[in-house]
């Protein structure tokens, strides 16, 4: 291993170029678009043998690597905001097809207004789309995320595709230090991409094909099930991720201090960072405070959360997205899992970082004060004094 | 080589691929219910010019002994290889 | 934690300096941490820009820019005002590419565009004033920053940049000295 | 030898679909697969052919087959021809059967894209002039005049107003290695194009009228014939472009009458001498310009 300086971008592309996925296809787009620069220079310099496709649209991106997928080879691709929505269609096409190929996503703000800043409604308007969806807070997380992505969505239990997701600029852009595997680690862990679900001339296959009302639900259950393996095989990626390189994640969820904790943010992406930092600070002052970082949304981590939490007086879940009308959608599923789990304690939204806009750490400080008063709200923050109370 | 009738019909959970990947050329039903009317091949008239083999849509003319036979099972009864046989080798008859 | 401040014109390479500078601690020899990135949006030539380098010995979790800096340098003194001295903490200083001086103990300045004019032939500062600054922070050494150098630049480019450094950081020395 | 009925590979790659009797879109699929035979990887968007062709358990491509996005058809062709090739596997062809609207206007993007990155694989546009997998819709290659069920014909407008999108030119505008027009009604040609293409690298774009009988009013054992009657009364012709340059194929001695043509199909039913004539007036001066541009 050899220690970089490396923006979240370029971490992700060198642990895409570990992965040696054998087609790329490439559509730039901010700030998503230093990954595909990087890969074609990787591609250049004879570093990554890949088919490197400059494809017309994102719609032609996901749907080139899924007739790359479509005959076993290993696929990546790249987007974000605009270019995510434009490939919806494929989205669901690609989950459905169960092509495990992985993409990431930067993160940014959708139109209208335009605003080409990092948050997170666009991935998260895609929950529903059948991919894997996991969040990284910093570039060797992105970067061990983007290796052992393809183990996870690959393994036959689960094929799935799988999103990574990095918020725009904040962490695709900024630089930092990150362990950089060898090629001989990166091989070691992660296996070569077998399939039947593949176009194949010894034994013709037809794919992609119709089911009609008879047969449907049992395909769509079928899927249902592939994401939820994939919580034991993320488990499994990481366990063989820390023989071999000696980082050990946390499966679905990372806590932080959240063992004895009063009050517990939940959040995700980049901004757990920063919550870390002010959990440490309030906790120096005797606050009884922690965080619980959602590392993955889809599968989503239903008994983690319930876990986490159930001996919490209260929490509150800080998001960059709004489901309009009614309120975050990352807090409305972390409803869900107290409820079945049978917790009930105030849980608050914090809408925040729309369109780039700074949290600083104030802000989080504040949201763990209002926890104290157990309330339960949905609130945009640092909006300003003229918003109407909801 | 053509895909053909199984008997195996796929109809449960377990039977399903776990992926949208099946065995290619998999057929499970006929078409012969779709006819009308039915091509009788008069092997008298018939010369083998395979016109009728090649411009059929679904396929069903298959070449026999110089001349062609008709796969019933799968045919529509269009009637395109009546109108572009030259011999009059081919009569279009109610089907009962 | 130690911030600094970057400011600069779009094609300056302010960003660079922001990230050599990062590089040059991360990699440095102990537990080192750093974070570099530029303020966000489309780049554009001539416009002002801001970059932002923190330095930490453990991990960094705060991505926020830097709004009040330990190091505000400017590559550019016509990006300067007085409004630079509301940037800076107390105890802060500001380190400005200019040949005029200036009299107040929180500015150090250094004609930088000179040694870019001999050494470089080019008028480009961002490597001299991370030269400068290498001769007034402690935590880093002209060695860390020549590693950076050598490791981010392209090849041809690495030693006049090395060069132009270790003659910013001499004559930085020289001014801090007196 | 050159292909015909008797030299073409007896195996049959396109079976027991649920197309209509008489479908000629599914003419030109069965066909153009038994010419490029079992190393083809047939790729179809949503549209008529896929629809009558995966229906699972009723799988009928005894070759390798996908179904693609609408728009995709191109792209995914794409990532088959690349990723086979990564995979250090040769000798195939990647093969692409859309329609009308699938090519002309959901999928001319990607296409485009394809064919500008030469990416080497076979398209074959079915061009039955209309959207008939949802019910017969205008899409852009429905021709002047015709009755469709966004376009109906009544007294105010008569049918489809605009003529059809040229996309063999379009197609040879990029600079394509080679690009032909077709018709099931000339299934010879056709063969021989398939053929030719099927050995030339880089992308290769094959555009088939193939007829509709339930789009276009015709009894189900007229769609050979009406879709040789439309060659023959030149409202369509058989060319090639390759090498930069036009050629055209096969030039009627003396067009066959054009409403005679037109009366035999009930989408043109309702259409007056006055639009006849207007469609011989566009036929005539697209002739003046293949006379004048083509090689013949």
């Amino acid at each position: 291993m050899a220690k970089q300086f490396l923006s979240g971008n370029e971490a992700f592309a060198y642990g895409i170029r570990l992965a040696k996925p054998q087609v790329i296809s490439a559509y730039p787009i901010t700030p998503q678009t230093i990954v595909v620069e990087k890969l074609s220079e990787m591609v250049e310099d004879g570093s990554l043998n890949a088919e490197f496709i400059h494809v017309e649209s994102e719609h032609s991106a996901l749907s080139c690597a899924m007739g790359a997928s479509s005959v076993g080879a290993r696929a990546f691709t790249a987007t974000s905001s605009q270019g995510l929505l434009y490939m919806a269609e494929c989205l669901l096409y690609t989950s459905g097809g169960r092509f495990p190929i992985v993409m990431m996503n930067a993160c940014r703000s959708t139109a209208l207004p335009w605003n080409i800043y990092g948050d997170q409604r666009d991935s998260i308007s895609q929950l529903d789309s059948g991919w894997i969806q996991a969040y990284a807070e910093n570039a060797q997380e992105a970067l061990d995320m983007a290796l052992m992505s393809y183990y996870i969505a690959e393994h036959k239990d689960v094929a799935t595709p799988f999103m990574a997701n990095l918020d725009g600029f904040v962490l695709t852009h900024t630089y930092e230090v990150v362990d950089v595997p060898t090629n001989e680690q990166a091989d070691a862990f992660l296996p070569k991409y077998e399939t039947d679900n593949k176009l194949d001339f010894d034994a013709p296959k037809n794919l992609a094909f119709t089911a009609g009302p008879a047969l449907n639900t049992e395909f769509k259950y079928k899927e249902h099930i592939g994401m939820l393996n994939a919580k034991k095989v993320i488990d499994e990626a990481e366990q063989k991720f820390a023989e071999i390189f000696g980082r050990q994640y946390t499966g679905l969820v990372e806590e932080y201090r959240t063992e004895d904790a009063d009050y517990i943010l939940i959040t995700l992406g980049s901004i757990a960072g920063l919550v870390k930092e002010t959990v440490d600070k309030l906790r120096d002052q005797g606050k009884k405070v922690g965080l619980l970082k959602l590392r993955y949304i889809r599968p989503f981590p239903n008994e983690e959360i319930a876990n986490a939490v159930k001996n919490a007086r209260a929490v509150a879940v800080l998001e960059k997205d709004i489901s309009f009308g009614n309120e975050g959608t990352v807090y409305t599923n972390v409803n869900s899992a107290l409820h079945k789990a049978n917790i009930s304690i105030p849980a608050s939204n914090y809408i925040g970082g729309l369109g780039g806009r700074d949290i600083p750490a104030d802000e989080i400080e504040t949201i763990f004060e209002e926890l104290e008063k157990e309330q339960t709200k949905v609130q945009f923050i640092g909006i300003g004094g003229d918003a109407d109370e909801h | 080589m053509k895909p053909y009738l199984r008997e195996k019909v796929p109809s449960t959970l377990k039977d399903i691929p776990d992926s949208t990947a099946y065995e290619a050329g998999y057929l499970v039903t006929k078409n012969a219910g779709w006819r009308n009317v039915c091509p009788v091949i008069d092997s008298e008239k018939c010369v083998g010019c395979l016109q009728c083999y090649l411009h059929c849509p679904d396929g069903v003319i298959y070449k026999k002994d110089g001349k062609v036979d008709i796969d019933y099972d799968f045919c529509k009864g269009c009637g395109i290889c009546k109108k572009i046989c030259k011999f009059g080798a081919i009569e279009m008859e109610v089907e009962k | 934690m130690t911030e600094i401040l970057w400011h600069g014109r779009g094609g300056q390479g302010a960003f660079t300096a922001a990230k050599l500078l990062g590089a040059a601690y991360a990699l440095k020899e102990g537990e080192n941490y750093a974070l570099a990135f530029p303020s966000f949006g489309p780049e554009r030539r001539g416009a002002p820009i801001r970059a932002f380098t923190k330095l930490e010995n453990k991990p960094i979790g705060n991505r926020s820019e830097v709004t009040k800096a330990d190091y505000s340098i400017f590559l550019d003194d016509t990006l300067f005002s007085d409004e630079a001295f509301e940037e800076i903490k107390d105890g802060g200083k500001i380190l400005l590419n200019t040949k005029s001086s200036i009299d107040d103990e929180r500015v150090i300045t250094i004609d930088g565009d000179a040694i870019a004019t001999e050494i470089l032939k080019l008028p480009i500062t961002n490597t001299i004033m991370l030269g400068a600054f290498a001769a007034v922070f402690e935590g880093i050494s002209l060695e860390n920053i020549a590693e950076s150098i050598r490791q981010y630049m392209p090849a041809k480019l690495r030693e006049k940049n090395i060069a132009a450094a270790e003659a910013a950081a001499d004559s930085v020395a020289e001014e801090v000295g007196e | 030898m050159s292909i015909n009925a008797r030299t073409l590979n007896e195996d049959e790659f396109f079976y027991g679909h649920k197309a209509c009797a008489g479908c000629g879109g599914s003419l030109a699929v069965r066909i153009a697969l038994k010419v490029l035979g079992e190393r083809s990887v047939a790729v179809l968007p949503a549209g008529c052919m896929s629809a009558v062709g995966f229906n699972f358990p009723q799988l009928c491509f005894g070759n390798n087959a996908i179904i693609s996005t609408f728009a995709g058809t191109a792209s995914m062709l794409t990532g088959i021809e690349a990723g086979l090739r990564a995979q250090g596997i040769d000798n195939f062809q990647a093969v692409g059967f859309a329609g009308d609207g699938g090519t002309a206007d959901i999928g001319i993007q990607s296409l485009s894209g394809a064919i500008d990155r030469n990416d080497d694989i076979l398209y074959i546009c079915y061009d039955n002039e209309a959207y008939m997998n949802t019910g017969i819709q205008k899409s852009s290659l429905t021709p002047f005049g015709a009755k469709t069920t966004t376009t109906p014909a009544g007294k105010n407008i008569r049918g489809n107003l605009r003529p059809k999108k040229n996309m063999f030119e379009i197609v040879a505008a990029h600079g394509i290695p080679y690009a032909a027009t077709a018709s099931i009604g000339y299934l010879d040609d056709f063969m021989k194009k398939v053929e030719k293409a099927s050995k030339i690298k880089g992308t290769k774009y094959i555009h088939i009228i193939a007829p509709c009988p339930t789009g276009w009013g015709t009894a189900t054992d007229e769609t050979v014939s009406i879709a040789k009657e439309g060659v023959d009364c030149g409202l369509w012709y058989l060319a090639e472009y390759e090498n930069g340059e036009f050629k055209l194929n096969h030039k009627p001695k003396e067009f066959t009458d054009v409403a005679e043509y037109l009366k035999k199909q009930s989408r043109f039913r309702h259409l007056n001498d006055d639009d006849v004539e207007t469609i011989i007036q566009s036929r005539d001066s697209k002739w003046d310009f293949i006379n004048k541009n083509f090689n013949i």
